[in-house]
């Protein structure tokens, strides 16, 4: 079934006329925005996936076993620094406290390529909006830390008229870092503790009432 | 062209403010704030002609401005202009005091570029509207905020935070 | 005799039938692992946060188009060394004066476009 | 729930930008391409940006890799803290001043326990004066130790190496503040006529023999980009900051004496125990990226031979002025003060008002890198993407002060 004979007649080349038009001269391409709305096409196609078994069995707990181990043991950080957190989120990146111990020294910039967000200071209303993009635009799985007592819950500004008390309003948390600003050992820590988190995932959990081995 | 070097005009604060004075007729209550800082009121029609000729008196000319404080002093609201003099090396500070209702006051962003930003930071804050300014936006809060914090008769609604 | 010759041909059959089985193997097994949630939000155009505003479907500055020409001669030539650099002990002298020639000539275009200009950018 | 496909309402900025974009279309100056119709591109270098050290995000309209405007957007970390004076008292306060300008805290404390000092009338005692020189620049050789570490990162690849060595020397000075005050960062250690604690014994000579180690560390950072092509053909002449602007701006610190302005604080408005020592105020003569640099390296230099003086020189003698009760509870009389004090990023100082009350009626920051960024549109102007990050590293912005 090609994709063309999907489409109203005629709409095909519609769009070819418009874009030869786009390239001659300066046609605004605004009335092409209702083309295929993309997630329509994106759910009707089902691929098998490992959540598909109703039951764990050898297939889904050997693949746990392997994913959370390599999903646990290096993720990627994002740089997200707010304010006087990053810059201890910073000095835990450099020699003397080094965070390559535990596999997470690579901090991207983009949130495509990372999987945890360190929201490192304090979140006000201005930023809120942009924090929820980025933490949409993140892929799965991902896991929010929020690093000190500003991202905990407004920390030393908690009754600013613009502040945010606390992260959880708008992305959801895993990890609670106190301190302000915390050292880089109480962030290793909440590393730690996330990396906890990480191993217990499942890809098919076991019913509830049911007896498990382990 | 170089800035004159710092305290090359060497007079005492006495002296500053003395010429000052002397100088420019609108400048009331001419005080001395020891060890180095004239205070003064200026009445808010005359602050454009006084701040030209302030930065422009040879001798102890106030080229930089080093920020507008907006005081809300109960019944009426006060912008106070700190400025710095490189030849005499002394402060000025300008009082301008606005009425609480309509506190509009003439822009100096044209006499030192750096009052962009402080005036824009002064409306958003303390809602001092200052006319003729470029580009009169709020600078720090966001744009659908609602009313200016700083006034003390602020009320702080929860409708204004959307993630109260 | 031919029977060698077809086997050595088996054997680069092998090597890709390896290399695509390999390829699509990946491909499909991330497909039955990844969690799949997608969202309008998450297909947004990032940009440091902020919604992007305007069409980016216009026409880019001319330089750009220099600038890939050149990488591009260079980037294949860059291919063309690395076989000769694989046997560089068995060719000797002469293969190795026939790629300096090689990379003169290709020095030479450098040269040329470096004079008029086209790597300055305004 | 809004599809991504319509197009988003444009913030302020951004619609600034845009029109901007289209007056200049319509008068024809679209594009400095010999006639070729290429239209601007507006795109936020935003609040999470790798190269912006901090959320400030900046509206570049771009004409393929000149920029032709930038418009900063501050405010993403805007955390009202002129409002909370007015909810804490005089003491309880010094801990919000500390996050102002978070590299350097220190300084800020003293900025305004300086101004309540002189508002109150409170004299520190000789010792007290001579450890909050100490500590101020100790704390101005790690917060120069993080700007020239940050700003190298960008520009070549030896210079993320030298992020390397800066970050690991700036931890040796942080165990001494550490050990002093008993915080890495945010020290709460400044009080009204004294300091918290007194340096513990053993102290100053653990200093003395880091300071006698610092010269030779700071050579070592120069070696690694003092002759780098890549480096020095990204910073000689790029984002020159002439004198005049130095004074329409209100440029202070390293960013106007780059330009020759000699506007130090700790000499031209001496405070505490600064006409006793000998130093030099650092200069260069040209203003660009370059020398803004040299000027923090070389004042790394004089912060180490303060500090060697001020150790000599140590008095003995109390660290508190009054009894410990004291400092808690302050009721200046009414008035209103502002004294300027020498940040390692420029004139940082308080101007407070106070009504008698224990909270202080109205208090603003003089923020220097909130001066030092106005001239960013002029700067930039023209110059290419590349050069505009090397010039928003050269000027070394901390947002907690910029955005208060």
């Amino acid at each position: 079934m090609g994709v063309t004979d999907k489409f109203p007649d005629g709409f095909v080349d519609k769009i070819a006329e418009k874009v030869t038009d786009k390239f001659a001269g300066r046609v605004d391409l605004g009335e092409l925005r209702e083309r295929v709305p993309v997630d329509k096409v994106r759910d009707r196609i089902h691929y098998p996936s490992l959540n598909d078994f109703q039951r764990p069995n050898v297939v889904t707990t050997t693949a746990d076993f392997v994913f959370s181990w390599a999903r646990s043991r290096s993720i990627f950080p994002f740089t997200y620094g707010l304010a006087c957190c990053a810059i201890e989120m910073l000095s835990s990146g450099f020699a003397r406290f080094d965070i390559a111990r535990y596999g997470y020294e690579v901090f991207r910039p983009t949130p495509r390529q990372c999987d945890l967000m360190i929201v490192a200071g304090t979140v006000n209303e201005k930023m809120g909006p942009v924090l929820r993009r980025l933490y949409d635009q993140m892929s799965e799985p991902k896991w929010v830390i929020a690093m000190g007592a500003c991202a905990t819950s407004g920390g030393p500004f908690y009754d600013g008229y613009n502040v945010v008390n606390g992260v959880d309003k708008i992305v959801p948390v895993d990890v609670y870092i106190p301190g302000c600003p915390p050292r880089p050992e109480a962030l290793f820590q909440g590393l730690l503790e996330l990396r906890k988190k990480i191993e217990d995932m499942k890809f098919v959990p076991t019913p509830a009432g049911e007896a498990t081995i382990d | 062209m170089a800035l004159p070097r710092i305290g090359s005009a060497d007079m005492t604060i006495d002296q500053v403010a003395a010429r000052l004075k002397g100088e420019i007729a609108e400048l009331d209550d001419v005080r001395i704030q020891v060890p180095d800082t004239v205070v003064c009121r200026v009445d808010p029609a005359t602050l454009k002609d006084v701040a030209h000729r302030v930065r422009d008196i040879e001798g102890c000319g106030y080229e930089m401005l080093n920020f507008i404080a907006a005081v809300d002093r109960g019944d009426k609201l006060e912008a106070v202009y700190h400025l710095y003099s490189f030849v005499s090396n002394s402060y000025l500070e300008l009082h301008v005091g606005l009425p609480r209702g309509k506190a509009e006051v003439d822009t100096v962003s044209d006499v030192w570029p750096a009052a962009d930003w402080h005036e824009r930071e002064a409306w958003d804050m303390m809602g001092i509207k200052f006319l003729g300014h470029p580009d009169l936006r709020r600078i720090l809060l966001r744009d659908d905020f609602v009313g200016h914090p700083l006034r003390k008769d602020y009320a702080d609604l929860v409708e204004n935070h959307p993630y109260a | 005799m031919t029977s060698d010759y077809l086997i050595s041909w088996l054997y680069v059959a092998m090597f890709v039938a390896a290399g695509g089985a390999m390829v699509v193997g990946i491909l499909l097994m991330s497909r039955l692992v990844y969690p799949r949630h997608p969202s309008d939000e998450k297909y947004s155009t990032y940009e440091c946060g902020i919604e992007p505003v305007g069409d980016s479907w216009h026409p880019f500055a001319i330089r750009y188009y220099i600038f890939a020409l050149l990488f591009l001669v260079f980037d294949v030539e860059a291919v063309f060394l690395f076989p000769w650099a694989v046997t560089f002990r068995t060719l000797g002298v002469a293969g190795f004066v026939e790629v300096v020639i090689f990379i003169v000539v290709l020095a030479a275009g450098l040269v040329y476009a470096w004079g008029k200009g086209a790597l300055k950018w305004a | 729930m809004p599809s991504v496909f319509d197009t988003p309402a444009p913030d302020a900025a951004l619609q600034l930008a845009l029109d901007r974009v289209k007056r200049s279309e319509e008068e024809g100056r679209g594009s400095d391409m010999e006639g070729l119709a290429f239209n601007q591109v507006v795109v936020n270098m935003g609040p999470q940006h790798p190269s912006t050290h901090g959320v400030l995000r900046l509206v570049v309209t771009l004409d393929g890799e000149l920029i032709k405007d930038v418009i900063p957007v501050i405010g993403y970390l805007h955390r009202c803290k002129e409002k909370l004076a007015e909810r804490r008292t005089y003491y309880q306060y010094i801990p919000i001043v500390d996050r102002t300008e978070y590299l350097a805290s220190m300084n800020c404390e003293w900025g305004y326990v300086l101004t309540v000092e002189k508002l109150a009338g409170i004299e520190p005692t000789r010792r007290v004066e001579f450890i909050r020189v100490i500590m101020a620049e100790l704390m101005r050789i790690a917060s120069h130790q993080v700007a020239v570490g940050t700003f190298t990162a960008d520009l070549s690849p030896l210079g993320t190496a030298m992020v390397f060595y800066t970050f690991r020397d700036r931890e040796l000075i942080l165990d001494l503040l550490e050990e002093a005050s008993g915080a890495r960062m945010m020290f709460n250690y400044f009080r009204f006529g004294g300091v918290r604690y007194d340096l513990p014994d053993g102290w100053v000579e653990k200093c003395h023999a880091l300071m006698g180690k610092m010269p030779k560390l700071i050579d070592e950072y120069e070696a690694l980009v003092k002759n780098n092509a890549v480096f020095l053909s990204r910073c000689l002449g790029k984002g020159v900051i002439t004198q005049e602007d130095v004074a329409e701006y209100g440029i202070t610190g390293p960013n106007a004496r780059a330009s020759g302005v000699a506007y130090d604080l700790r000499r031209t408005r001496p405070y505490s125990v600064y006409p006793e020592l000998d130093f030099r105020v650092c200069l260069a003569e040209h203003g660009d990226v370059y020398d803004r640099y040299q000027v923090r390296i070389d004042e790394m230099r004089e912060s180490v031979k303060i500090v060697l003086q001020c150790l000599d020189m140590l008095p003995d003698g109390p660290v508190q002025v009054g009894s410990l009760r004291a400092p808690y509870v302050i009721t200046p009389p009414p008035g209103e003060c502002y004294v300027g004090q020498e940040n390692p990023r420029g004139e940082y100082g308080t101007y407070i008002v106070s009504d008698g009350s224990r909270y202080p009626y109205r208090l603003k920051y003089r923020d220097p890198c909130f001066c030092n960024l106005q001239i960013f549109p002029k700067l930039l102007r023209g110059t290419k993407i590349a050069d505009a990050v090397a010039i928003s590293g050269s000027m070394d912005m901390v947002l907690g002060g910029i955005d208060r």
